[in-house]
């Protein structure tokens, strides 16, 4: 079977199983639900992993295109293609298999609900728009996806519609992407104007040959390439919740745990990453941009995780710990370590899909309660969710040879190497954090004694297996999805050849400029000595967690903390209040605008103005009124009087 | 040879999907004792046939020139030397689309007031026939004289509809629609008038044809005037920002099937009159207009969206949401580029679908609640899956989703302002995507999201086979035009690159200081009609 | 002795003065109808008298159709009055005024 | 002769008008007009118009004073009251002055334009009624036959318009 020339269905049978589910499938219809549900996103990996292998053993590194149809013809040519190539090759990858786990933890998780076949649509609609986003051809076929992950993601933060607050959560999200678009959009239309085209690899070309254009000045002092890299980041900033757009991730935890872990955690926070990647060549013509993007990672990375430190909520600290690690990939991305930036985000889709997949375990074991104030001990009722949950903690901690510590550790070799040493040095302390509130998350929920209700702890029980399975091929994942990016600097000191897959791999779609100097390498004991540093953070970070956390002690040092340091702790609980500053300088603003416009502008100043002009006519008409009497002596009298006047203007 | 109106109002022309549904529809006057059943049905059968009318003749023209190009014979209408109006239509690229969409959404209306409309049904139906045949005569309208006649005759059954078988305060926003039109139109009047005069006093007949029209070069200040009067009429219409306050009035007051076709095809009439007369008449005067007309276009659009943000009543919002998408088109029409003009028609074509069917379903709630009021709503996705479906499905193509139709036009719109050079129009107007998600996702939460938080919402009955039928084909449309809109693209390309043509070699030379008569364009010159099929490189 | 043309003339128009006086002033409608009668009567008299001063019988014509038409709107406008007199019972022109704002 | 016959029916005709017009009776008013009617006929035989003479008095006072005596005593009309709301001096004033002026400036216009010029002399021919005769029925036939048409027009919408439970009552009981 030629898997390539079936490009297009990888994302179209996704698709076809929402619709599928969506609009001919009953709602009673469990098994028939179940089955849509799985057999599209399955059939869909099948066909996506025997495409990559062929393309990877045939055609590789050259980018294989695949037009469907043209979508608009004329002076705006646009088709809808796709687009195989080693990025989105390991995306495509990433996400069919990780999609088709949780689509698999779905059918236990989600089982006893109402909207079931609703849910499954939803979910494969996600995977045939997140598909579509990586594997366009060009930045409308992206853009489609881009959208569509939104909408979908919109769709499954307000699953539970009948309650306040998801749908609420849903709206956030898609108004706070929206924003992002809006800036995107904009990249998209510069671009266009300038190239004329929207195929990545035509503007790649373009760009390569003639670099000077991009770098004419655009606007406000920015060449072609920083604005457009600056609009595109913006949109990848609302996508993937950066400062300071970050503020809808945490409130998408309003849906079920299996969306937050596939889309807001494994997949689409990641497509602003995988964009930037994409636009590398642009990139890199910005340098100011580029440092921009490092900046804002950094600070996302460093912002979040001191949140994760002080939420209960354990999807939040997940949520949170999230919106760190989508910062650590644009600091990768901002110093130009790209293949660092898309290897974090392989492994981090399997660990962090672990740990959503886990908590959701454990919500489930809690009966619906996420508070960890509430668990503790849990590990005895546990006996799979524990030791998973705890290989993908290792695995973000960043403690070798897990997952985490390779891709981890290349972004902040790649920040060393940049020399951007404040950013490493935000990067490492962060390192330390994720540790210890990733920890902190293990001790309150596995270790210690239970401190929820009785009726709680009768209930306590370990999932089905369609849901520990997935853990189980999730922590392999977690495990040993570092081992394909193992640094070239390890594989030489140990005597062996280079066998840095993943770089090799990719280094095809990261552009060469002449002129850009990307190949900032280390010597081999620098970059051992900053392994050795980074591990040492990680295990300390451990450490400390252990001693506030760890056995029995509970919340204790939560509370000690939140009795020292209460203006502290109230910071971080409440995120830095900036929620409640968006709403205040912006929000609340812009409704007293729009208010305003309705009641002032329209209903007094434009109908005011038409009212007293009715006004005025009726004054005049009613002056002239008071003549018709209805009495037809004045009619009389008028008529005489007129003829009286002919009578003057004939003679005179 | 001398053909008569009869013989065009039987042949297979223009004249005839233009005139059937008033000729077919006077029937209905006389039923006044007939059951409603039977006049519902000959009222949907007519829109059917006329439905099948302008398709058969759409399909019987395609391919044979590529460019689908058809017009009528003329015929003298007043002939008074040296006045000589003629009654002369045809149809091209540019109306064409509307055409159809006209001719879709009458049946749609029609079956959407099957259950709303308690009174009078006879009558109703017949107003809505005749106003189909206004539109469809001012979209083929050749001759001004013609079109504005046709222009007047839409006006009032539209005045009927809104203040019979309206809401609460329907004669207020009868009267308002009413007397902000005929201001415009009366403008405009005067400019049709005026430039009537002028071909008079340099060729000795006055005419009122587009095409003869068309050659006349006026000095500047002139077109300024002119282009004034005819600006003002379309602006009211479109409705652009300052003038625009009638809209939701009427929306809100008017039946469901008045506000399908107000916002549907109505409103399109605005622009279709820039793109068809204010701007070719009067290019000099355009162009040197153009930033002010695209600030308020991007006014309008974000202005729209804003106070539709704040709206309480779901109807209310969605009339506002009208003015900030035809804010879209107008600022496509004005960036004078071939892709942005080929977005502003098929935005168009969207917003006729997407509001269409919103206004429908704000209507289907307002039978089962009667009331728009957002606060009376709530959770309603719980009751009425189908319902939220649709809701939803209407919202996102409105909202601008991509792989819906909203998507294509605004996308287009903006690439074609971007690439014209108006970037900075671009960049801004982009806020009223991000504004328009802000509101419709509001209307959501505050409709079908959410608790339910009223008793009577408990059991709201969901889409029955009539309503569903009535927002099928829309969703269809919604989504095809989202997926594949090339083939809705491609047909009014020609003439659109036509006009262009014709409108950028005018603009390039200076006006003249004293009114000309140019020689008759042949090729690119009156927007495709004289060549038949137009080269199609001649946009570029 | 002859009597000058214009002595006639004049007491035509004394005439219509006066029926313009009472249709102008009185309330009773039958009252106005019968000063109109008075204003035709001075108009057919100026006819009579302009067609003997200019010796062409043409005038005595249209005195003749005045006549007939007057017959005419005597008989419809009494019957308007007894119409009105049924729904109002009244012929007072100050209080029909139906048409009145 | 003639003076005197004109000084006689002129001044029967002023001082009857004024009754017609001032009198608050309407019967009296009607019956004054006689008077005036027949002096108006009386001032046509001297201008040479037997036939209009004899039309005045059969039609006018024969035919449509009856009617109106008719219709009066029909409606059993009172006389006018006096009340002060009933009066409207505005009114009565501007319309003095309004008949004034115009019968001032009429009389002036006639007698700049005629003054004192005497009549030529009654010729048989004009006075002959068979000349009038075929005036009427054969140069203003077609007139004629449309005036009939009129007053038959004119007796059917009087008769519906007047007719008991006409379309107004019919209104009004609705």
């Amino acid at each position: 079977m030629d898997a390539l020339s079936l490009l297009w269905w990888i994302p179209a049978l996704p698709f076809l199983g929402a619709a599928v589910n969506g609009l001919l499938v009953r709602n009673g219809q469990k098994g028939l639900v179940t089955f849509v549900g799985l057999a599209a996103p399955g059939a869909s990996m099948l066909l996506g992993l025997t495409a990559i292998w062929q393309y990877a053993t045939g055609l590789a590194p050259e980018p294989l295109r695949q037009a469907v149809y043209s979508w608009t013809v004329g002076e705006m040519s646009i088709d809808v293609a796709f687009r195989l190539d080693p990025l989105s090759a390991v995306m495509t990858f990433v996400v069919t298999v990780v999609g088709f786990l949780i689509h698999v933890y779905s059918v236990g998780y989600m089982g006893r609900e109402e909207g079931y076949r609703r849910y499954f649509s939803f979910l494969n609609l996600f995977m045939g728009a997140m598909l579509l986003l990586v594997l366009g051809s060009n930045f409308l076929v992206m853009f489609v996806g881009w959208e569509g992950v939104g909408l979908c993601s919109y769709l499954l933060i307000g699953y539970y519609f009948d309650q306040e607050f998801p749908p609420e959560a849903g709206k956030k999200a898609f108004v706070v992407n929206r924003i992002g678009d809006f800036a995107f959009l904009v990249g998209m239309l510069a671009l266009f104007a300038s190239f004329g085209t929207l195929e990545f690899g035509e503007i790649t070309e373009r760009v390569l040959a003639a670099p000077e254009i991009a770098k004419a000045p655009y606007v406000f002092g920015l060449s072609l390439a920083g604005f457009v890299t600056l609009c595109l980041f913006i949109g990848a900033m609302g996508k993937s919740a950066q400062i300071p757009l970050y503020v809808w991730l945490p409130d998408a935890m309003a849906g079920p745990t299996p969306v937050s872990a596939l889309i807001h955690a494994a997949t689409m926070v990641t497509a602003g990453v995988y964009m930037v990647v994409r636009t590398n060549v642009l990139y890199q013509l910005a340098p100011e941009i580029s440092l921009f993007v490092a900046g804002i990672g950094a600070a996302t990375a460093i912002f979040a995780a001191t949140i994760g430190l002080a939420q209960n909520d354990i999807k939040k600290v997940l949520a949170y710990s999230t919106v760190s690690q989508l910062g650590y990939m644009f600091l990768a991305a901002g110093v130009g370590a790209y293949v660092a930036a898309i290897f974090h985000l392989a492994t981090h889709a399997f660990f962090k899909a672990l740990l959503f997949l886990g908590s959701g375990s454990v919500i489930h074991a809690m009966g619906g309660e996420q508070d960890m104030q509430k668990m503790g001990g849990l590990r005895k009722h546990l006996p799979l969710t524990y030791p998973t949950y705890l290989i993908a903690t290792l695995a973000i901690a960043g403690i070798p040879p897990l997952a985490g510590f390779f891709s981890k550790d290349e972004i902040l070799a790649g920040a060393f190497a940049g020399h951007h040493h404040l950013i490493w040095g935000v990067g490492i302390l962060t390192a330390g954090l994720t540790a210890c509130y990733m920890f902190r998350s293990v001790y309150l929920t596995f270790h210690g004694s239970f401190r929820g209700s009785h009726e709680q702890e009768h209930h306590l029980h370990e999932s089905p297996k369609v849901m520990t399975v997935p853990l189980v091929l999730l922590a392999l994942g977690a495990v040993t999805a570092g081992w394909i990016g193992i640094p070239t600097g390890l594989w030489e000191m140990a005597g062996f050849a280079d066998h840095n897959v993943l770089h090799h791999f990719l280094s095809p779609v990261i552009a060469t400029l002449p002129g850009v100097d990307t190949g900032h390498h280390l010597s081999h004991s620098t970059e051992l000595l900053l392994m050795l540093v980074s591990v040492a953070v990680a295990l300390g970070g451990w450490l400390v967690a252990k001693r506030l956390w760890g056995g029995e002690r509970g919340l204790a040092a939560d509370r000690t903390f939140a009795e020292r340091l209460p203006f502290v702790q109230r910071l971080l609980a409440n995120k830095y209040y900036v929620d409640e500053l968006y709403d205040r300088v912006i929000v609340r603003p812009l409704a007293g605008l729009a208010r305003g416009c309705w009641k002032i502008v329209d209903t007094l100043l434009i109908d005011g103005a038409l009212h007293v002009g009715a006004f005025v006519t009726e004054l005049t008409g009613d002056l002239g009124r008071f003549s018709t009497t209805g009495n037809i002596r004045n009619y009389a009298l008028y008529f005489f009087a007129g003829v009286l006047l002919l009578f003057w203007w004939m003679i005179f | 040879m001398s053909t008569s109106f009869l013989d065009l109002l039987l042949g297979d022309t223009i004249t005839r999907f233009v005139f059937f549904p008033t000729v077919a529809g006077l029937p209905l006057l006389l039923m006044r004792r007939a059951p409603a059943a039977t006049v519902k049905i000959y009222a949907l059968v007519v829109s059917l046939v006329e439905l099948a009318l302008i398709g058969l003749f759409v399909v019987g023209r395609w391919g044979s020139t590529g460019a689908l190009l058809a017009r009528d014979a003329v015929l003298p209408w007043i002939d008074l030397a040296p006045l000589s109006v003629v009654y002369e239509v045809g149809l091209d690229g540019i109306s064409l689309p509307l055409v159809l969409l006209t001719g879709l959404l009458l049946p749609i209306v029609l079956l959407g007031s099957w259950n709303g409309i308690d009174k009078h049904w006879g009558g109703y139906a017949f107003s809505m026939l005749l106003l189909t045949t206004g539109i469809l005569g001012a979209l083929v309208a050749l001759d001004l004289f013609v079109f504005y006649v046709f222009w007047e005759v839409m006006l009032i059954p539209m005045y009927l509809i809104i203040g019979i078988w309206g809401a609460e305060r329907r004669i207020y926003a009868a009267v308002k629609f009413f007397l902000f039109t005929m201001a415009g139109s009366l403008l405009m009047l005067i400019g049709i008038l005026w430039l009537g005069w002028t071909y008079g006093r340099l060729t000795g007949v006055w005419s009122f044809r587009y095409e003869d029209l068309l050659r006349l070069e006026l000095p500047i200040d002139q077109q300024l005037w002119l282009f004034g009067a005819f600006a003002i009429a379309f602006a009211i219409k479109v409705p652009m920002f300052p003038v625009h306050t009638w809209l939701p009035d009427a929306h809100v007051e008017a039946p469901t099937g008045g506000s399908v076709i107000l916002a549907g095809i109505l409103l399109k009439l605005g622009t279709y009159g820039f793109l068809r007369f204010a701007l070719p008449l009067f290019p000099h005067a355009a162009d040197r207009l153009t930033p002010w007309l695209l600030a308020l276009a991007l006014v309008g659009i974000v202005y729209g969206a804003l106070v539709a943000w704040v709206q309480v009543d779901m109807k209310k919002l969605v009339a506002y949401s009208s003015i900030a998408h035809l804010g879209f088109v107008m600022l496509g029409i004005m960036a004078c580029d071939l892709v942005a003009w080929q977005g502003a028609l098929i935005q168009m074509v969207n917003h006729g679908l997407s509001t269409g069917a919103l206004f429908l379903l704000v209507g289907m709630l307002y039978e089962r609640r009667h009331t728009k009021k957002f606060e009376d709503f709530g959770g309603l996705a719980k009751p009425m899956p189908w319902f939220a479906t649709v809701l939803v499905f209407s919202t996102l193509a409105s909202v601008g989703l991509p792989a819906l139709n909203g998507f294509v036009g605004e996308f287009m719109i903006l690439v074609g302002t971007f690439k014209a050079g108006w970037r900075w129009f671009a960049a801004l107007s982009t806020v009223g995507v991000v504004l328009a998600a802000i509101y419709l996702l509001k209307m959501l939460q505050q409709t079908i999201w959410g608790p339910i938080t009223r008793e009577e919402n408990e059991s709201v009955p969901d889409l029955g086979l009539r309503e569903a039928l009535t927002l099928a084909p829309l969703c269809v449309l919604m989504l095809w035009i989202g997926v594949a809109p090339k083939p809705f693209l491609e047909p009014s390309r020609p003439a659109l690159a036509a006009l262009l043509e014709d409108y950028r070699s005018r603009c390039a030379e200076p006006a003249p200081d004293e009114p000309l008569l140019a020689p008759a364009r042949v090729s690119a010159g009156s927007p495709t009609f004289a060549a038949g099929v137009v080269d199609q490189e001649a946009g570029r | 002795m002859s009597v000058p043309i214009s002595w006639y003339l004049l007491l035509a128009a004394a005439l219509f003065a006066i029926g313009a006086i009472g249709a102008l002033t009185r309330r009773n409608g039958i009252a106005i109808f019968l000063s109109i009668e008075l204003m035709l009567n001075a108009a057919n008299l100026t006819l009579a008298a302009y067609s003997r001063l200019l010796g062409d019988r043409a005038g005595q014509m249209v005195v003749f159709f005045v006549l007939a038409v007057a017959a005419a709107e005597a008989a419809v406008g009494l019957a308007l009055f007894i119409g009105i007199f049924r729904l109002r019972r009244t012929i007072d022109v100050n209080r029909i005024n139906l048409l009145r704002w | 002769m003639e003076l005197l016959a004109f000084v006689v029916f002129g001044l029967a005709a002023l001082v009857s008008a004024i009754v017609v017009v001032a009198h608050r009776s309407p019967i009296h008013s009607t019956l004054s007009l006689v008077v005036t009617l027949v002096s108006t006929a009386a001032l046509f035989l001297m201008l040479g118009s037997p036939f209009l003479a004899a039309l005045q008095v059969l039609l006018y006072t024969g035919a449509i004073l009856v009617l109106f005596l008719f219709v009066i005593m029909l409606l059993n009309v009172q006389r006018e009251r006096t009340g002060a709301a009933a009066r409207s001096p505005f009114q009565t004033w501007s319309a003095l002055i309004a008949a004034f002026v115009l019968a001032g400036a009429v009389c002036r216009l006639l007698w700049d334009a005629h003054g004192e010029a005497v009549l030529a002399p009654l010729t048989e021919d004009f006075v002959a009624l068979r000349n009038t005769a075929s005036l009427l029925f054969r140069d203003y036939l077609l007139p004629f036959e449309m005036v009939g048409l009129l007053l038959l027009v004119a007796v059917v919408v009087a008769s519906w318009v007047a007719r008991r439970g006409g379309a107004d009552s019919e209104e009004e009981s609705r």
